[in-house]
């Protein structure tokens, strides 16, 4: 039973973390380099962390960056450690973790549906949520929803006035 | 169809009967459909009216929509409303159905559903309150008795509108042969 | 010549006079529900709106089995209805006995099964396969009285079981023998698949069962079928054990308490699983009706 | 009235100049095997009529009865010379398509061992008895080896068993002839009364071990098995169907002729039964079908000795009819199954698999006789099983019908297993060439039917047989009467 | 003059064989013309029940005569072997095209047909034994000629039991034979009454033992399953449909001819009905229930077909077991239908395979839009085993009711009623799963029977309804056959019959029926034309359904009901009887490693070893 440091001097010990911070009780996040994060996956597998609950993505435009989130909880440590890592923006590839989690192969579908990251390994990577979407990934911070709603959709026209703008 | 220009009193009839008992298939799209619980039990109770709760597109006559409508839930809808049959009325519900409501500018949820069915009519409310549910359904009963609620005249009749715009938003959609 | 034409106004008479009845006794069983409820519930005349509402939709049909279903259905219903004595009114009760009428009910439901899986719907087919298996539930038990009462009056008319009732009230079968009138009871809401008993048309799990495909006036003439099927049974039962009547009004409102009764009944209990219900059905009402035939056969 | 010596003397002739035969010629050896045969069968059926009427008795060297060796032919072992002499030329019909290694010494053997059986069967003299039953058995051990390295090891295993019987059957003799003085059968049978009861209970016990592995009886018939599976297709038919014959007359001569006690009976009936249940339930189980064949020839053995010891002359005619049945359906049995074997390459019954659509006649003759041994009406099993049924009833032998009942529904089982892999299955593996066997299948048939359909045929022989085996007094009077 | 009854269809198969061996459909056709001269001269045959013919034989000492006869009951049986045997061969002439063994069938088939009138004519054992004989090993290569596997077991299993049961009978047969001098049964008859009750007790069940094995009874009814489940699709209308009738010939010979109620007369009655026949009733009462049971559960279309065969044998048991008029003529009567509308199912059944070629039900359905008449050939039929009404499945089962409800037993009627009701749920089955619900992609284009195999299936239903509406016809023959066994019979008109307590009028029930149909016909008119919509076209909650496959509901259709008797059914009678064959083997296995174990030093001890026991025993004179 590690409680929130013993955790964070294992990450340590066995990688070279950016950042570590415990956020708050049960609740650890690490920040890795992208070569190094898959390793650091497998290794807490095997530490009992074996619940990957979800993986998210953060788009930062600015720096030209995806931020991809891996979280994982341990039934023996009752930890939450959510593994973080950044991917350059345009081409935007990274390994996947489906031979770890068969499960990542869903949540890297949905990214690669909302953010258009590519996973190599993972080669299904056809849409799961849209239904023949053809505009540019939506989740991305430089989709303008609006601008695809007004021409996609007419507005209703309360007696000659239009509903937005 | 052959009645709908013969407006002999058997149709009369049959209109009467029909806004006397509507079977209702709540297509619980949006969060309207929590709507509906407390309008069909003991405090507002719908059924005094007439109107109760359909098992399948086969029997209902009234489809409502209640909530926001993703483009994926409109094909299914559109099935639906196809497998229903002849004296068939389209109630939309809620505002996210009139004007696309507090999702009014998402990418994935459909802003006018009469673009898609014929509705008869819509009860405003970022959900309605039961009590604004019963005035709408027993308005509509009114127009069914007077013989205006004719939406599925109108969707057979420009057909052809309607599957545009269907196959604006949604690409193919199959009809049944 | 005049006989015949007097046999089928008579015919006719019956089979709209118990259509008429039936869905008043609908009406008035959802009055009864929403009343306990606690809610006013749609009117009494409910149910003949809905079945002119029902005729005058369109309708959509899988094929010629899908039709033939539906019209065997309420043909066979309607042919029951000519062998059990409704008060004075009995045409060829003479000879009906009580197990033709069990079969020919029979017809009625092979037939609806028959159309409603013809259409090609699954859940049709699991409403029907539940049907099935809860009327071998709750028709042995129902034999077994039966058994007991053929053999107790020496007659398997049902007319001569209502006459061999005359007489006074007390020698009704309700008070010569209460066990089997409360079986027979139990197995009345099982045959008309009122609420406990209504796995076969649940509307949640099926999409309501075998009439998920049927809309219009395939629904309409089912509904008329269920509304013949009540006075059937309901008749049989008043006829079985409430001593039948002298006049069609004492016979309908005798009908009428056992409807409410079983309503009220109905409405208490949430529904049986099919395997329970079985179960059930084998376990308290057939134990009692044997017992009780033993009794009379000894 | 030809000389009935010769159907003795005419094979051990011919065996002996055997090999000069083959010198003259490779083929011959064969065909003179099968005119020995047939001049076997022909003498006998000249001499058929002149039998039925009364028996004939012949004095070797001039002697009068007790001193000189005489041969006594009645209708029983006229039945059983037929029997023996018939299979022997249906068997030569067969083996005119096969070749063996020596053929010359095979046919040489080959006629021993009929000359032999024959004579035991026609001698009136014990001694004689031995000396025929010797030459049959050494005839027998070699015959077995002709068919490669493992047949060495069931035919010395005979031999063991063959060499301590004789022995039994040679202290036997010695016995009687101190207790009687005379070696003549009917002498020995008059004079049964003067030994005292001790001497004469431990000389049948000693001829029942003696002659009881000749019949095949339980403790003594472990060399059947093996002998019939590894001995060639020939050798097997001859020895289930003539030799084991001649083992069941020459046991029926001693018990009822030299020793006619109903107690000694009782103890052959048990044997038998233990016999047919053993033989039937092990047979179920093989996976060779030769030796399946064996361990049911070997029950059917044990229900003929048990069905003769019920005593009665009913039970007698049954049991040689079953004998005379037995002996043809096995020989077809054999033959069909030897083709079977070397079509399909291997003993085994599941590679026999679909045979049925290859190879015809063997497939065919197969089945006709497994229908035959199960008793299928217009098939000659039927009238036997019938006759075995009626008899053990009327003994009022309650327990041993509910056995043969139950021998039967078990010889069902397993031949019906095999009858239908034959037909019923896909072929597995691809056929050889083997021999044409249409002619010994088609004559065996047609004995078949004809017995089913019509048993009147050897009704009376079969009459007359029995009666001469249960009273003896006949036999010693008309042997020492002609004094 | 009867033996050319028997002998021409003998003949007639060595004929048929060689025939066919050159065209396929010369055997069929053969056998056709073969049972259609049978019908004809048969039914010519009725009302002179004077025709006797025998001839006797000295065989082997023992003086044996065999006697041929006529009576009602047994032209009964004759006609109805020759009509089923007809119309299977005008069935299989074209339906056995691709069959490999369809010289074998015609030459088994024939055989047969004329052992079967054999038994059904002869008045002795030993004659009745040659043909039973004769008719198992035909029927045991028929049926090993079906499906590759498992019909060769089947027929295994089959040939073991009935052989069996028949050397039983021969034994019994023979002891009577020993006691009376004949085999005939009259004089059996005589001789059981005279002797002692619980020896001629013993011997009438060891002689009734072959007709148990073969009605399918109920603790010897392992067999049916499998044989009916696995034997050619032309041979299991004909197996199901007339051989287990056999079988009840034979209990009938038992229990009237050898008088076998004479005889139980006195022993101990319950209620009025000696204990034996009633624990022959309660047989009956058994099988229903586990013939129904066991064929809810089938996927297997034959097998459930087969187990039904069974549970309706148990009917025809009861009524004959509880040997009151009423309770004969109504197992007489089912006996006649249950011939007729079982043979319809299995030859409707046999169409569909040989159409689709697969028997398992969740691999078909939907194929009353390809096979429409197969599809009424097998509601007909079904509504007949069902017994609704306006057909004649309803009568006989009502007339067993009624004998029933007369003698007030409880526990047979319970097991009669749970027995047709539940047959509502195991006719369905096959209904729902094969005929409606979806049709599947690769029977789109599966087209009707040919003409020849329409013909039975026409004819089949013509005379379902054609009984069911005037049962008058039956009852006249049936009458003649209870007057014949000293039974009071039945009083009756053409189309009504008189039970016990309440007549029964089937062309009233017709016309009302009919009456009611046009009324429900009016009303559907009345409304508007409705629209026809494609299978595919159904509710599935807005989700559009493209394979048929998954839209089907087949497998497991009384999933609940099964889950009830799931422990029961387990634990069938098959192992019971697998396990006593097993350690038989083991116990002959065992035998010979102890024994024979190929080491000659024991066998050379063994005859020392016998001298010495025999010796000890006290071999004593």
């Amino acid at each position: 039973m590690r409680n929130e440091k013993d955790l964070l001097q294992l990450m340590n010990a066995h990688f070279e973390p950016l950042k570590l911070e415990i956020k708050r009780k049960q609740n650890v996040s690490v920040e890795f380099k992208k070569e190094e994060l898959i390793q650091a996956l497998s290794f807490l597998k095997s530490h009992s962390y074996r619940h990957l609950s979800t993986i998210s993505c953060v788009d930062w435009p600015e720096e030209g960056e995806f931020e991809l989130v891996y979280h994982l909880f341990s039934y023996d440590d009752l930890i939450n450690i959510s593994l973080k890592t950044r991917i350059k923006r345009d081409p935007g590839i990274f390994q996947t973790a489906k031979e770890i989690w068969p499960v990542a192969e869903f949540y890297e579908r949905d990214i690669h549906d909302f953010f258009g990251v590519k996973f190599k390994g993972n080669d299904n990577l056809e849409e799961l949520i849209l239904e023949n979407w053809q505009e540019i990934p939506p989740m991305r911070k430089d989709f303008d929803t609006r601008k695809f709603v007004n021409d996609k959709y007419e507005w209703r026209d309360y007696n000659g006035q239009k509903h937005t703008d | 169809m052959n009645n709908n220009f013969v407006k002999g009193s058997w149709q009369e009839i049959l209109d009467w009967a029909q806004n006397k008992s509507i079977n209702m298939l709540h297509y619980c799209t949006g969060c309207g459909a929590i709507e509906l619980p407390p309008t069909m039990t003991s405090r507002y109770d719908m059924s005094r009216f007439g109107i109760g709760p359909a098992a399948t597109p086969r029997q209902a006559d009234l489809l409502l929509v209640t909530g926001y409508l993703s483009t994926k839930t409109l094909r299914r809808l559109i099935y639906t409303y196809e497998q229903m049959q002849a004296p068939k009325f389209v109630v939309g519900f809620g505002s996210c159905t009139i004007n696309g409501g507090m999702y009014w500018d998402s990418y994935n949820t459909i802003k006018q559903l009469d673009k898609y069915l014929p509705v008869e009519m819509y009860i405003a409310g970022c959900m309605p309150r039961p009590e604004a549910i019963l005035d709408g359904l027993l308005k509509l009963k009114k127009m069914i008795a007077d013989g205006e609620a004719d939406g599925y005249q109108r969707y057979q009749d420009n057909l052809e509108y309607y599957h545009q715009n269907q196959e604006a938003v949604l690409g193919e959609v199959q009809r049944t042969q | 010549m005049i006989d015949i034409i007097y046999r089928i106004g008579h015919f006719v008479l019956i089979t709209v006079f118990s259509m008429a009845l039936g869905l008043l006794f609908m009406g008035i069983a959802r009055k009864i529900v929403a009343r306990i409820q606690k809610r006013y519930g749609p009117p009494v005349y409910q149910p003949y709106l809905d079945v002119l509402k029902l005729f005058g939709k369109d309708a959509i049909t899988h094929g010629f089995i899908f039709d033939f279903g539906a019209i065997m259905a309420l043909g066979g219903v309607i042919a029951t209805l000519f062998f059990i004595p409704l008060g004075s009114w009995q045409l060829y009760s003479m000879e009906g006995t009580v197990i033709l009428v069990i079969y020919l009910l029979a017809i009625a439901s092979l037939g609806m099964a028959m159309g409603t899986v013809g259409s090609g719907n699954p859940q049709a087919s699991v409403g029907i396969s539940r049907a099935l298996m809860q009327m071998l539930g709750y028709e042995l038990p129902y034999l077994v009285i039966l058994f007991a009462l053929i053999y107790r009056y020496q007659t398997s008319s049902v007319w001569g079981l209502m006459q061999a009732q005359a007489g006074s009230f007390l020698n009704w079968n309700l008070f010569a023998y209460p066990l089997m009138a409360a079986v027979a009871f139990v197995v009345l809401i099982g045959m008309m698949g009122k609420k406990p008993f209504d796995s076969m048309i649940a509307p949640s799990e099926i999409g309501s069962g075998p009439v998920v495909e049927s809309g219009g006036k395939y629904l309409g003439m089912l509904l008329l079928q269920k509304s013949i099927t009540i006075i059937i049974e309901l008749a049989l039962y008043v006829n079985l054990f409430l001593g039948g009547a002298e006049n069609i009004l004492i016979f309908t409102f005798k009908m009428l308490i056992v409807w409410v009764l079983a309503t009220m009944f109905g409405s208490l209990f949430p529904r049986f699983r099919i395997e329970d219900g079985i179960k059930f059905f084998w376990k308290w009402p057939l134990g009692i009706a044997i017992l009780q035939a033993i009794y009379i056969i000894t | 009235m030809v000389n009935l010596t010769l159907i003795i003397a005419i094979p051990l002739l011919m065996s002996f100049t055997m090999p000069i035969f083959k010198m003259l010629n490779q083929k011959l050896p064969k065909v003179i095997a099968l005119l020995t045969t047939a001049f076997n069968l022909l003498v006998l059926t000249a001499n058929f009529s002149q039998i039925m009427d009364s028996a004939i008795i012949i004095e070797l060297g001039g002697w009068q009865a007790p001193l000189a060796i005489n041969l006594y032919v009645g209708p029983l072992a006229l039945l059983a010379a037929f029997l023996i002499n018939g299979s022997a030329f249906i068997l030569s019909i067969y083996n005119l398509t096969q070749d063996y290694k020596f053929d010359d010494k095979f046919y040489l053997l080959f006629l021993m061992i009929t000359a032999g059986a024959s004579g035991m069967v026609m001698t009136g003299d014990l001694f004689n008895l031995f000396v025929f039953i010797e030459i049959t058995s050494i005839a027998a051990y070699s015959l077995t080896a002709f068919a490669g390295r493992d047949s060495y090891e069931a035919s010395f295993k005979y031999l063991v068993i063959g060499g301590i019987g004789s022995v039994f059957m040679l202290l036997g003799i010695g016995f009687t002839y101190s207790a009687v003085g005379s070696l003549n059968l009917a002498e020995i049978a008059a004079s049964a009364g003067l030994i005292n009861p001790l001497l004469l209970q431990i000389t049948a016990l000693l001829f029942l071990i003696g002659v009881g592995i000749e019949a095949e009886l339980f403790p003594l018939n472990f060399w059947v098995p093996d002998l019939y599976t590894e001995a060639p297709t020939a050798v097997s038919g001859i020895m289930s169907g003539a030799v084991s014959a001649a083992g069941i007359y020459a046991l029926a001569r001693i018990f009822f002729t030299l020793f006619p006690a109903q107690s000694f009976l009782n103890y052959l009936l048990y044997l038998g039964a233990i016999t047919l249940i053993l033989g039937e339930l092990i047979a179920y189980q093989q996976k060779n079908i030769k030796r399946m064949l064996a361990y049911s020839s070997l029950a059917q053995m044990g229900l003929i000795v048990a069905v003769i010891s019920l005593g009665t002359e009913g039970a007698v005619r049954a049991g040689l009819f079953q004998l005379v049945n037995h002996s043809i359906l096995k020989i077809l049995l054999f033959i069909s199954a030897g083709v079977l074997i070397s079509a399909a390459g291997s003993k085994n019954i599941d590679d026999l698999a679909g045979l049925g659509s290859k190879k015809k006649t063997a497939a065919f003759g197969f089945t006709i006789a497994a229908m035959g041994i199960l008793g299928v009406p217009f098939l000659n099993g039927f009238i036997s099983k019938f006759m075995i049924i009626s008899s053990s009833l009327n003994a009022d032998q309650f327990l041993l019908t509910v056995l043969i009942l139950l021998a039967a529904v078990i010889e069902i089982a397993y031949y019906l297993k095999v009858v239908q892999k034959l037909y019923f299955e896909d072929l597995k593996i691809e056929v050889k060439k083997t021999a044409v066997i249409t002619i010994p299948v088609v004559l065996l048939t047609l004995m078949i039917f004809g017995l089913g359909i019509y048993p009147q045929l050897i009704a009376d022989p079969l009459e007359k047989a029995a009666a001469e085996l249960i009273n003896n007094g006949s036999y010693i009077m008309t042997v020492l009467g002609g004094m | 003059m009867l033996t050319n009854y028997i002998f021409i269809p003998i003949a007639a198969a060595f004929i048929a064989y060689i025939l066919n061996k050159r065209n396929r459909k010369a055997g069929a056709v053969i056998t056709a013309l073969v049972s259609a001269y049978l019908l004809l001269s048969l039914t010519a045959l009725y009302g002179r029940w004077d025709i006797t013919q025998s001839f006797n034989l000295s065989l082997m000492g023992y003086k044996i005569d065999f006697l041929l006869a006529v009576n009602p009951l047994s032209w009964l049986f004759a006609v109805m072997t020759a009509a089923i045997s007809i119309l299977i061969a005008l069935f299989s002439i074209n339906s056995q095209e691709n069959f490999k063994f369809s010289s074998v069938f015609n030459l088994n088939f024939l055989i047969i047909i004329g052992s079967m009138i054999g038994i059904v004519f002869a008045r002795d054992f030993l004659t009745l034994f040659i043909f039973w004989e004769l008719m198992t090993w035909t029927s045991f290569y028929l049926i090993s000629a079906g499906k590759k596997k498992m019909a060769g077991r089947a027929a295994y299993r089959y040939i073991i039991l009935s052989a069996g049961a028949a050397y039983a009978f021969l034994m019994a047969a023979i002891f009577i034979f020993q006691q009376t001098g004949s085999f005939a049964f009259d004089s059996a008859a005589e001789f059981l009454v005279a002797n002692s009750p619980a020896q001629s007790i013993m011997l009438l069940l060891v002689i009734s033992l072959p007709f148990i094995v073969k009605a399918g009874i109920f603790p010897l009814h392992i067999w049916v399953k499998d044989a009916h489940g696995n034997a050619p699709k032309e041979f299991s209308p004909f197996l199901s449909g007339m051989m287990l009738k056999i079988g009840i010939y034979g209990m009938i010979v038992v229990f009237y001819q050898l008088s076998f109620f004479k005889i139980i007369e006195n022993t101990i009655a319950y209620r009025g009905l000696p204990l034996l026949s009633y624990l022959f009733a309660l047989l009956g009462a058994v099988t229903i229930i586990t013939g129904t049971i066991l064929a809810i559960r089938q996927e297997d279309m034959k097998k459930l077909v087969a187990y039904s065969s069974i549970s309706q044998m148990g009917y025809i048991i009861i009524g004959i077991a509880i040997a009151t008029p009423l309770g004969f003529s109504g197992s007489m009567l089912h006996l006649m239908n249950h011939l007729i509308f079982k043979s319809t199912i299995f030859l409707a059944l046999a169409a569909v395979i040989y159409r689709t070629g697969t028997t398992k039900m969740y691999e078909m359905g939907g194929l009353i839009f390809r096979m429409p008449l197969t599809f009424a050939a097998y509601l007909t039929a079904i509504i007949a085993l069902a017994g609704i009404p306006p057909t004649n499945g309803f009568i006989s089962k009502w007339v067993i009711y009624q004998a029933l409800i007369e003698k007030g037993y409880l526990f047979l009627a319970i097991a009669a009623f749970f027995g047709s009701i539940a047959s509502f749920m195991y006719v369905f089955k096959p209904l729902s799963t094969v005929f409606l619900g979806q049709l599947k992609p690769q029977h789109q284009n599966i087209k009707e029977v040919p003409l020849l195999m329409k013909i039975p299936m026409l004819i089949l239903i013509l005379v379902i309804v054609l009984f069911g509406v005037f049962p008058g016809i039956q009852m006249n023959i049936i009458n003649q056959i209870s007057g014949y066994l000293g039974i009071e019979t039945v009083n009756y008109t053409l189309y009504s019959i008189q039970g016990a307590n309440g007549a029964w009028n089937s062309l009233l029930i017709f016309n009302i029926f009919s009456a009611g149909f046009i009324i429900a016909l009016l009303l559907f008119s009345f409304a508007k034309k409705s629209k026809l919509v494609g299978l595919l076209d159904t509710y599935s909650s807005g989700e559009y359904i493209t394979d048929a496959e998954s839209y089907h509901y087949a497998y497991q259709y009384y999933r609940p009901f099964d889950r009830l008797f799931d422990n029961l059914a387990a634990k069938s009678l098959t192992d019971f009887y697998e396990t006593l064959t097993k350690n038989l083997v083991r116990s002959g296995e065992g035998l010979r490693r102890a024994l024979a174990a190929g080491k000659l030093q024991n066998y050379a001890l063994y005859s020392v070893l016998l001298f010495v026991i025999l010796a000890a025993v006290g071999w004593i004179i």
